[in-house]
């Protein structure tokens, strides 16, 4: 019989074997679910009659061999990337946390707000006042889970995630009724900012937008509070062992109020960036799922700030390859969300190899007869044992 | 004329809660075993194409079912490795199925969007013609799986060997890993369950509800569903009117549309999701914590001693 | 014929009692779990109807050991036979063929009601009815009862036990393993299982016994073997053997090394409840000049439903003494542990109950009454204490933000107050802890090593030393050297002494009483959540008669019996 | 610029991965290996040099849709059209479809990626990406955009619409004389301007044969959404109508009517074949011909921005051929065709009476397009409103 077993993987990384063996684990494991995605992607484009180096390369490379390509892929990644920031405080703390969608709607109300009715339009603190709109509109809208987590004991996972439908038709009731454009033909959307309100463009002709910048000191604050900060080591405390965050004199609730708006205000700010670097306006699908994918776009960089950002581009590059091999190969738009679902189960799966050995080891009961001459108190010979239990190691 | 008016507004709702009530008793029967589920979505969405793809290339609707099942069950297990065997976050793993299942369903539907159907035929009433209300009985033969899986699953958790282990496992994987049961296998099968049952629900949006495929037709019910699941309490009988509650706030929001409520509908639209979150309020008020259903060990890796 | 039959039928008796084919045998039972050898070699018999203890200090290797009779772990050689016949891997056969195992922690079903556990106990079909009846029955034969139709989370922890009971003792076994457990019982609770054991094994079930507890040993087991790191280390009859000779073959060589680092105090070691010399107990009581701690009145319910409060808690600490609590586990010790930190506030209006250095900290959280002083080392190393995934460094921030006094300079002023950390002087700090409490396992990364590399030992002496980093003034200590080696109690009895004889307060709260004796000026204990008066030590000091009489007072009252338990006498309090 | 991007972000990642490198132990597993990834992806992009459009090529036309092409409705017209367009043009142009672009922001990016590969005339169907087209627009000045059903139009982005109200209205007078109960059901998306003239149109094409007739509304908010499509289907049916009609894009409601044997209208294509034994008829968009004249416009660099907005005599509609209606139906709705064509029927003719009740136009006077292009309210019989 044979019996898989699966033990944990351990490396002595004070000597330079050990550390080198672990190397080659991260390594393989760094590579393997790359190859695997990859297979898998080129049987799905096999199987709908497209030569799988051709899609390949119209998914992955031919989105990134332009000026416009790139700059798709910052403008794509930077909101990915903020929120997905946001999403480590609460991942970290064990705070589930999957209504970021709502929050990024709301942070696209909020600046949308501000902008329509709070702001005189020549001040030169009105673009600032959008994106704190947008902040606090997000922050608010996961406070509301932070309130109900905190101080009623409400499963978090389940009403962050009703939120988000509130959310959704909040903003359809605000772009049909009350906001609607007065000009805009019922059509429902509000109206266009002043240009006064726009972020300015980074490149001519791309719509790389001074918002994709805000990235850059998102991920350093980000690494250097959860890194650096009390208020980090309280999170990687509270979320690995609630009891001694209690004895270390964290508080449980201030965890969770402060990790839910900081990860809201992420979202805000990344609703309000789309906003006003991009639309211009609000508009009733104003976000492609944006909260959803960053919940992998956070996993996938293994629950670090700059792992995210790797994580947001590769993310972002699935989308743009999804629409890049529609163009080109007429497969679905929809065959994005393969990859990306590859990708995240393969980074699940190699997470583990690189954790834990898995050997397949014979039955270790054997006939009586053969341990009556290795018993009689007699360590068993390790040798003999190892060539009766022949195993692979993954 | 009103009378035959609350029977279609029942007839509707009727049909508009088969879905959900499928998937939710198979997602109740997964939380029951200790596994959180996030990708009912996907599940739901690959049951609707295959089950779409294989009613138009056999013509059985019975293949059809059996066929948008079994790739549901199949596909959960792509779950249930990464979960079970693999140890993986039961959050990250439930979403990369919804989105996979979303990809994949597109993928493979890709050639059927637009293929038209005639309707599954509903079994029969004997002497429906005679009075309106025994219309109300007329109805897909999914409608009625439906319900019976909901007595099913009420049966087999509470009156059944099985059905207490696999309680069991919810309540403490530890636990029954010592008395010798195996937790992988029991939340293995009750994955595999979810998974066909979500499949179902799929395959009726599909095959009963519109008939057509089109590229995420289910628009977010998988996720009702696991918002149902805490509505009836992990109870399955309550799921009945969860369901029915969900359903008519949806049948119900277009039906409004004709009164010119002074409440815009979206807002109409907002009640299951701030029902939902009432509710959970409710269940964990003071009265009812340690005293509710919620499994124990719910959204928790098992890890067994090596 | 009929004198034929007799003889058969004596002889099939015979057979019966003095069977010489062994009921169970363990043969060279080996298991590695990376660089450790939990078991080595392991052979043991176990005839029908013998009761036969393993005995071993923590870590030796008795819990993996049963657990591979049991099926959950797969040994990497040897093997098990029963009734002569192999046992196949896993739990499930191991419990076909007649094994069944009662846990030191409870394999219950909270959710599930005792019936509903008693069939999934049971792996048979039989209808839930004809289940009760039987379960009335086995209940009435061993004479005890249980609640069936409840729910488990509402029944109390006397009744989870006997509920676990049942259930193997209702699947009628051949063998029945036992781990320690009398730990959550009180001696008379111990004494009907002990009846119900003896009862078994007169129906012909083999018993093997765990327990580090020489005495619940010698007064029920008739062979024993005694296991040390791994290895079967002797096999001594309990019933003549020295209760000392085996504690010495328990503790192996370095009881003797022990004995000579502590001579100078006592023989002490957490774990050796039951090395039968008494050991010299605090000769003075200390100058009572400053109060560092001060309870009265102290009520307050267990946030469990079924866990114990306290009522009416009254004690104080002084500078320089060790104040012992003594109570068997579950009499209410977390919660009072839980008040004193401030992991829990009290009321408003009993901000007076509890006083550090003489200000009401009621309401104070953690943090503040940290800053005044107070240093807590809790009973669970990973995931209270300490946190595993974190590295040494990280976590002695733990206990130090928002703390600036200490002996040096650079404890001082490692600790952040708020804001951003500082993890260089933080390093620095914990290499001294590790240098300071010699702490081993941590040499290659120093303070980066995670802390669940390090071994229970080390790892409770780290938390230990980090206790006593900022010079505290009151240290809360519960339950020390549990699962510690010898050594490393050792160590820690030191370590809190010193801390006392710098002048700090130090409430140990313990079920050990032999580790109470050794270091407390006094003694208190704390049974149903109420506290007894305290004893003074030196009181009893002068012969060896005393010292029995201590520990025999002290004994009655753990268990509920001591007439004076109810109120302590407040002016004694001081 | 171009080069200077991928460089940087090589270089970011270099740095990222040597610093995961050394700090092993402390740092998630998944960072390395998407740094490897998308080193991996960065160098294969340096590789490859952009492409650029050659000179001599054929005319590119693309052509994005809102929904699939297999809806059988909206952009399965347009897709007809597309096919008419290569089939005229032959390897003067070569056309390309994208389709699923949903309305919105992200729609820009499919215009910039079209009008990088060199498409030089693009043609959108859904009203929300005209703001994209323009934005997009800016990227070349010698493309062209033009969006159906557009809202607004600029130099380079013209919109085109057909007048489906006019096959709304003979749709109107089909079920004003087969309505038993005189009330038909109108399952509505959006409440733009096009579907609000559409049900009005309608409206007034039943009262010209049942003055008392009705109109029941039920809004799915959405283009595509075939299980609330059939959800709404199924409630107009129990609230009376038994006539359905629909502004939506797939065939759901033909289902439900089909399964709950009520008669009922297609869409945008002839849609017969999904419920023979129910389909009245549909009204078919014919893009064809407007697409042929705006690519010869674009080859003879006559192009202009501007509205085309036809209908029967534009060639821009057409009603399929009529089922399981009677004949002198069937009659009466093609005469109506032939007036219409003619221009000898009015549709929005006054008076017309609102919901609240106040006059929109007097007797005698007609709406002007400009009044269609906005129309924000309904008729008096239209039960519902807007939301």
């Amino acid at each position: 019989m044979l019996i898989v077993r699966i033990e944990p993987r351990e490396f002595d990384t004070t000597s330079t074997q050990g550390a080198r063996a672990h190397l080659r684990v991260l390594g393989l494991a760094a590579v393997v679910p790359l190859l695997v995605s990859l297979l898998l992607g080129g049987l799905i484009f096999l199987s709908n009659g497209i030569p799988p180096l051709h899609g390949l390369h119209a998914f992955f490379i031919a989105p990134l061999s332009d000026r416009l390509g790139l700059t798709e892929l910052l403008v794509k990644a930077a909101p990915l990337a903020l929120i997905a920031c946001g999403l480590l405080f609460v991942f970290r703390a064990n705070v589930w946390n999957i209504g970021a969608e709502g929050q990024f709607i709301l942070g696209a109300i909020g600046a949308t707000g501000t902008a329509l009715f709070l702001v005189p339009q020549d001040s030169p603190f009105c673009l600032p006042a959008l994106f704190l709109g947008g902040v606090i509109a997000g922050a608010a809208w996961a406070g509301v889970v932070a309130w109900l987590r905190a101080h009623l004991r409400v499963n978090e996972i389940l009403c962050s995630l009703m939120l988000v439908y509130v959310a959704q038709l909040l903003l359809h009731w605000l772009v049909q009724s009350p906001w609607r454009d007065p000009q805009g033909y019922n059509f429902p959307e509000t109206a266009l900012f002043e240009s006064s309100l726009m972020l300015p463009i980074l490149v001519e002709r791309t719509r790389l937008h001074l918002g994709v910048l805000f990235v850059v000191p998102a991920v350093a604050l980000t690494w250097l509070l959860l890194n650096r900060s009390l208020f980090g080591l309280a999170i990687s405390v509270a979320g690995r062992a609630p009891r001694a965050a209690r004895f270390a004199g964290f508080s449980q609730k201030r965890i969770i109020w402060m990790t839910l708006l900081v990860s809201g205000g992420f979202a805000g700010l990344a609703g309000a960036v789309e906003v006003v670097g991009l639309t211009g306006q609000l508009v009733p699908r104003i976000s492609p799922g944006y909260g959803f994918t960053a919940i992998i776009v956070a996993f996938l960089g293994g629950l670090h700030p700059l792992g995210v950002v790797a994580a947001a581009l590769l993310v972002a590059l699935t989308y743009l390859g999804g629409e890049a091999a529609q163009v080109t190969t007429q497969l679905p738009y929809a065959a994005a969300g393969i990859f990306q679902g590859l990708l995240l189960f393969s980074v699940l799966a190699f997470g583990f190899f690189s954790r834990h050995r898995v050997r397949f080891t014979r039955a270790v009961q054997r006939p009586a007869g053969q341990v009556l001459q290795a018993s009689a108190n007699l360590p068993a010979n390790p040798s003999a044992n190892s060539s009766t239990n022949p195993r692979v190691d993954l | 004329m009103l009378e035959i008016s609350w029977l279609a507004i029942a007839l509707t709702i009727a049909a508009a809660s088969t879905p959900l009530l499928l998937a939710a008793a198979g997602e109740l029967v997964v939380e029951r075993a200790g596994v959180l589920n996030l990708g009912l979505e996907g599940m739901m969405l690959m049951g609707a194409v295959i089950g779409f793809i294989v009613k138009v290339e056999s013509g059985s609707w019975f293949v059809a079912c059996l066929a948008a099942a079994c790739v549901g069950a199949l596909f959960s297990q792509a779950f249930a490795f990464f979960v079970l065997t693999l140890r993986a976050n039961q959050v990250a793993a439930g979403l990369a199925l919804t989105i996979l299942g979303g990809g994949l369903a597109a993928v493979l539907g890709a050639g059927y969007v637009g293929v038209s159907l005639a309707p599954m035929p509903r079994i029969p009433v004997v002497g429906s013609e005679l009075h309106p209300w025994l219309g109300l009985l007329e109805h897909s033969p999914l409608f009625w799986l439906g319900l019976l899986v909901v007595v099913g699953v009420q049966w087999f958790l509470f009156h059944s060997r099985a059905g207490l282990v696999l309680r069991a496992v919810g309540d403490s994987h530890d636990s029954a890993h010592a008395l010798g049961y195996s937790v992988l296998k029991v939340r293995a099968l009750a994955i595999a369950f979810g998974g066909a049952m979500a499949g179902l629900g799929g395959a009726y949006l599909s095959l009963v509800h519109t008939p057509l495929w089109s590229e995420g037709m289910t628009a977010g019910r998988g996720w009702i569903a696991l918002a149902l699941v805490v509505f009836a309490f992990w109870r399955p009988w309550r799921l009945l009117f969860g369901t029915f509650f969900f359903a008519s706030v949806t049948i119900l929001e277009i039906y409004a549309q004709g009164f010119s409520l002074a409440v815009p509908p979206q807002f109409f639209a907002m009640l299951p999701y701030l029902a939902t979150i009432a509710i959970l309020v409710f269940l964990s008020s003071a009265y009812w914590r340690g005293r509710s259903d919620a499994p124990a060990a719910l959204g928790k890796t098992f890890a067994p001693p090596y | 014929m009929e004198v034929c039959g007799c003889v058969f039928v004596t002889c099939a008796c015979f057979m019966a009692t003095f069977d010489v084919s062994p009921l169970l045998e363990i043969r060279a039972i080996s298991k590695r779990f990376g660089d450790l050898t939990a078991n080595d070699a392991i052979s043991l018999t176990l005839r029908r109807g013998e009761i036969h203890a393993l005995i071993g200090e923590n870590g030796a290797g008795k819990s993996t050991l049963m657990q591979i009779l049991y099926g959950r772990i797969t040994p990497d050689a040897g093997e098990i036979l029963l009734e002569g016949k192999p046992l196949a891997a896993g739990t499930a056969a191991a419990r076909a063929a007649g094994i069944t195992m009662v846990f030191q922690q409870f394999v219950l079903f909270e959710a599930l009601t005792g019936l509903e556990n008693l069939r999934l106990g049971l792996g048979n079909g039989m209808k839930p009815r004809a289940l009760r009846d039987k379960a009335l029955a086995f209940a009435e034969r061993y004479g005890f009862w249980v609640e069936l139709d409840r729910r488990v989370s509402e029944l109390s922890a006397g009744e989870h036990q006997r509920l676990e009971v049942l259930r193997c003792i209702m699947q009628e076994p051949k063998v029945l393993i036992m781990d320690e457990p009398t730990s959550v019982l009180t001696p008379q609770e111990a004494d009907g299982l002990f009846e119900t054991i003896r009862l078994l094994a007169r129906n012909g079930t083999g018993i093997v016994y765990i327990s580090h507890k020489l005495r619940e040993i010698r007064a029920l087991c008739e062979r024993a073997t005694v296991l040390r790191r791994g290895r079967v280390v002797a096999r001594p009859d309990p019933q003549k053997t020295e209760l000392d000779a085996m504690a010495r073959a328990m503790l192996g060589d370095d009881a003797v090394a022990l004995a000579d680092l502590a001579e100078t105090e006592d023989k002490a070691t957490g774990t050796l409840s039951a090395v039968p010399s008494v050991p010299t107990m605090p000769s003075v009581l200390p100058p009572r000049e400053t109060t560092r701690l001060f309870v009265e009145g102290l009520t307050l319910p267990s946030v469990h439903r079924q866990g114990v409060g306290l009522s009416d808690i009254s004690f104080s600490v002084a500078a320089g003494e060790i104040f012992g609590i003594a109570g068997i586990a579950g009499n209410g010790q977390n919660t009072l542990l839980e008040a004193l930190t401030g992991e829990r506030l009290l009321p408003h209006g009993q901000e007076q109950a509890i006083r550090l250095q003489g200000r009401a900290v009621g309401q104070l959280g953690v943090l503040a009454r940290r800053r005044l002083g107070l240093a807590t080392v809790p009973e669970d190393r990973h995931g209270h204490g300490a946190v595993g995934d974190l590295t040494l460094k990280e976590n002695i921030l733990l206990t130090s933000t928002h703390v600036t006094h200490g002996e040096d300079a650079l404890v001082r002023r490692f600790a952040c107050s708020g804001g951003w950390l500082r993890l260089r002087r933080a390093g620095m700090v914990a290499e001294q802890v590790l240098a300071r409490f010699a702490i081993q396992g941590a040499e290659a990364r120093g303070p980066d090593t995670l802390a669940r590399k390090l071994s229970g030992g080390n790892l409770q002496r780290f938390i230990v030393g980090r206790g006593l980093l900022h010079a505290p003034d009151l240290l809360l200590v519960l339950q020390p050297t549990w699962g510690v080696d010898a050594h490393a109690a050792a160590r820690i009895h030191q370590a809190l002494r010193e801390a006392a004889e710098r002048g700090a307060g130090v409430l140990l709260i313990s079920q050990d009483l032999d580790e109470l004796l050794a270091l407390s000026h006094r003694i208190a204990v704390l049974a149903r959540g109420q506290l007894s008066r305290p004893f003074i030590c030196a009181d009893f000091k002068d012969s060896p008669a005393g010292k029995s009489e201590l520990r025999h007072a002290l004994g009655l009252l753990m268990t509920g019996l001591g007439g004076t338990s109810t109120n302590p006498d407040r002016e004694k309090v001081l | 610029m171009v080069y200077l991007l991928p460089t940087g972000l090589h270089l970011g990642l270099h740095l990222v991965l040597h610093a995961s490198l050394r700090r092993c132990l402390r740092m998630g597993l998944a960072v390395r290996f998407l740094g490897v990834l998308v080193l991996v992806v960065g160098l294969c992009a340096l590789g490859v040099a952009p492409a650029h459009g050659q000179e001599d090529s054929p005319l590119k036309v693309a052509f994005v849709y809102l929904g699939p092409i297999g809806d059988h409705g909206w952009s399965y017209g347009h897709e007809q059209g597309r096919l008419a367009v290569q089939k005229h043009f032959g390897a003067q142009v070569e056309t390309h479809f994208v389709e699923k672009i949903p309305e919105g922001p992200e729609s820009e990016r499919v215009f910039a990626r079209l009008i990088q590969d060199g498409y030089k005339l693009i043609f959108a169907n859904g009203y929300g990406h005209t703001r994209s087209a323009i934005r997009a627009a800016r990227l070349d000045p010698e493309v062209r955009l033009e969006v159906a059903t557009g809202s607004e139009t600029s130099p380079q982005v013209a919109l085109y619409s057909a007048r489906f109200y006019e096959g709304r209205y003979i749709a109107g007078v089909i079920a004003g004389h087969l309505s038993q109960s005189g009330t038909a059901g109108y399952i509505a998306s959006l409440p733009v301007p096009e579907v609000v003239r559409g049900i009005n149109a309608f409206l007034l094409g039943m009262r010209s044969v049942n003055p008392d007739a009705r109109l029941r509304l039920a809004w799915v908010h959405a283009w595509y959404d075939p299980p609330r499509e059939a959800d709404a289907a199924r409630v107009l049916i129990g609230r009376g109508a038994d006539i359905l009609t629909q502004h939506t894009d797939s065939t759901a409601a033909l289902g439900v009517a089909a399964e709950q044997g009520v008669k009922a209208f297609g869409l945008a294509s002839d849609m017969h074949h999904f419920a023979p034994e129910i389909h009245l008829s549909s009204i078919v968009n014919l893009w064809d011909s407007y697409y042929i004249e705006r690519v010869s416009a674009y080859l003879d660099g006559t192009w202009q921005s501007g509205r085309a907005w036809r209908g029967f005599d534009g060639g821009m509609l057409e009603m399929s051929a009529y089922h399981n209606m009677p004949a002198e139906v069937a009659e009466a709705a093609r005469r109506v065709e032939a007036q219409i064509r003619a221009g000898d029927l009015q549709i929005f003719a006054g008076p017309l009476i609102d919901q609240a009740g106040a006059q929109r136009i007097a007797a005698g006077a007609v709406l002007d397009d400009t009044a269609l292009l906005s129309m924000d309210w309904f008729l008096d019989g239209v039960d519902g409103s807007l939301p």
